[in-house]
């Protein structure tokens, strides 16, 4: 017989391989939890953040997600490295959709898994903060009144959350 | 430190790069992106910014205000003193709204 | 016609009414979140923490959860109405399990809405530091053997981390 | 402040409370609840703690380490020197260790 080796010895030393997607499609959460935990019982915590397109009030339509293909995959990958690096994790996936999105529809998920919850909840903030002023993403609204509005802006309190870390 | 006496060899040959445009900067420029043969003068990504500026109305418009422009070397985020070496791909957006 | 008021105006002002639940069964992340966000368009932020039971290495084979029937449900809806007073939330859940979990199984669930990310991140992190501290719940460990263990101890990062709050 | 001259009403009257144990407070106890009739010095939580811990050994094991004591006065939590009141629960545990 050969001994079980425990798991949280293995994750000690070895560096996840994070799970990133850009796409157009839809995701589901479940199914993303699901595919970091099961079968698993080295995991202590799951943290998951899911960015939602809003209506503002009624007056949005939809949002238009523009991205540049070759760069945003190997951008948020680089940050799930360090985000991986910094704090011991079991498990990481950020996906992000591209093209037209809908209010209440998803945009943007994130899951870190660990065993325990301070370094999942850290890693997701941490991941998000970078996604909303690294990932080259931008976005446009269109409005209810059937009109293309402006681009959205970044705002100054994405980049003060993202100095957080640095 | 003494200046070595033979000159650098890129001097007279202009580099052909490929540029990339994002969001309002591509609106402005009316383009997504084009091959052109940047000037040797090009030492960084904000001489290439000040370049294009001087060759129309579009890209004046586009590169108008220089602290909203944000740029890639080949897929890798760049300030505008960074020195573009080989880079082959050099992308101009606004800054990232994503997540 | 009634003119619809903005959703936002009415967030802003109204308190949300936390769920809270205490329950032997197991629970669903995705039943859950559907819970709070479906048909709404309002919603920005949706972050989970889901709490699991680690085997510890392969030692564990049960943890056995006792609470205080009367005042676990009261102490976290406190809570909960707290994280809502101090965070713009536009929902609210929590769920803890009592009984015997097995490892991979899920223990807790916090769930928190809002129109912004950093208000539903921190709302989420502080329902969890209380829970562990504050919630009248107790784990003694099974272990794989077939022995009883003794009750888990508090930690003291625990209680620094809900320190951070006040 | 003068003492008033009329004698507090409570003094002769044993108070009857539902005392609740939990996790290893309730194993060393031996008992999940009972009802008991307070001596009428009882006056706070920690006065509790001090008359359980004369009781028998094993109240004595249970209440052994005060630091490491929790109560609850009617599902409410509560601190050592918190006054009894007209509480009709009082539940005492080890710290918590829930989520």
């Amino acid at each position: 017989m050969v001994p079980d080796i425990p798991r949280d010895s293995v994750v000690g030393t070895d560096v996840i391989t994070p799970t990133i997607r850009i796409q157009r499609e839809n995701f589901d959460l479940a199914t993303e939890v699901a595919a970091l935990s099961a079968g698993r019982r080295d995991i202590g915590a799951v943290v998951s953040f899911t960015g939602l397109c809003r209506d503002e009030g009624g007056t949005l339509r939809a949002l238009e997600l523009e991205h540049y293909p070759g760069m945003a995959e190997a951008e948020i990958a680089r940050v799930a490295i360090e985000a991986a690096t910094r704090w011991p994790l079991t498990g990481l996936t950020a996906i992000h959709r591209f093209g037209l999105v809908e209010p209440g529809e998803q945009i943007v998920l994130v899951i870190a898994t660990s065993t325990h919850r301070r370094a999942a909840f850290e890693a997701a903030d941490f991941m998000m903060d970078y996604l909303k002023t690294r990932a080259p993403f931008w976005k446009r609204e269109h409005l209810a009144d059937g009109t293309t509005g402006g681009w959205v802006e970044a705002k100054q309190e994405d980049d003060d959350a993202a100095l957080r870390w640095s | 430190m003494t200046q070595t006496l033979a000159e650098p060899v890129q001097v007279a040959t202009a580099r052909s790069v490929r540029l990339i445009y994002f969001a309002w900067v591509r609106e402005r420029v009316g383009l997504s992106e084009e091959e052109v043969a940047l000037p040797a003068s090009a030492e960084t990504v904000l001489d290439v910014v000040r370049w294009l500026k001087t060759r129309d109305e579009g890209y004046a418009a586009a590169f108008a205000d220089e602290k909203l422009i944000r740029a890639a070397l080949d897929r890798v985020h760049a300030k505008p003193g960074t020195r573009l070496g080989n880079a082959r791909e050099i992308a101009f957006f606004p800054p990232m709204t994503g997540g």
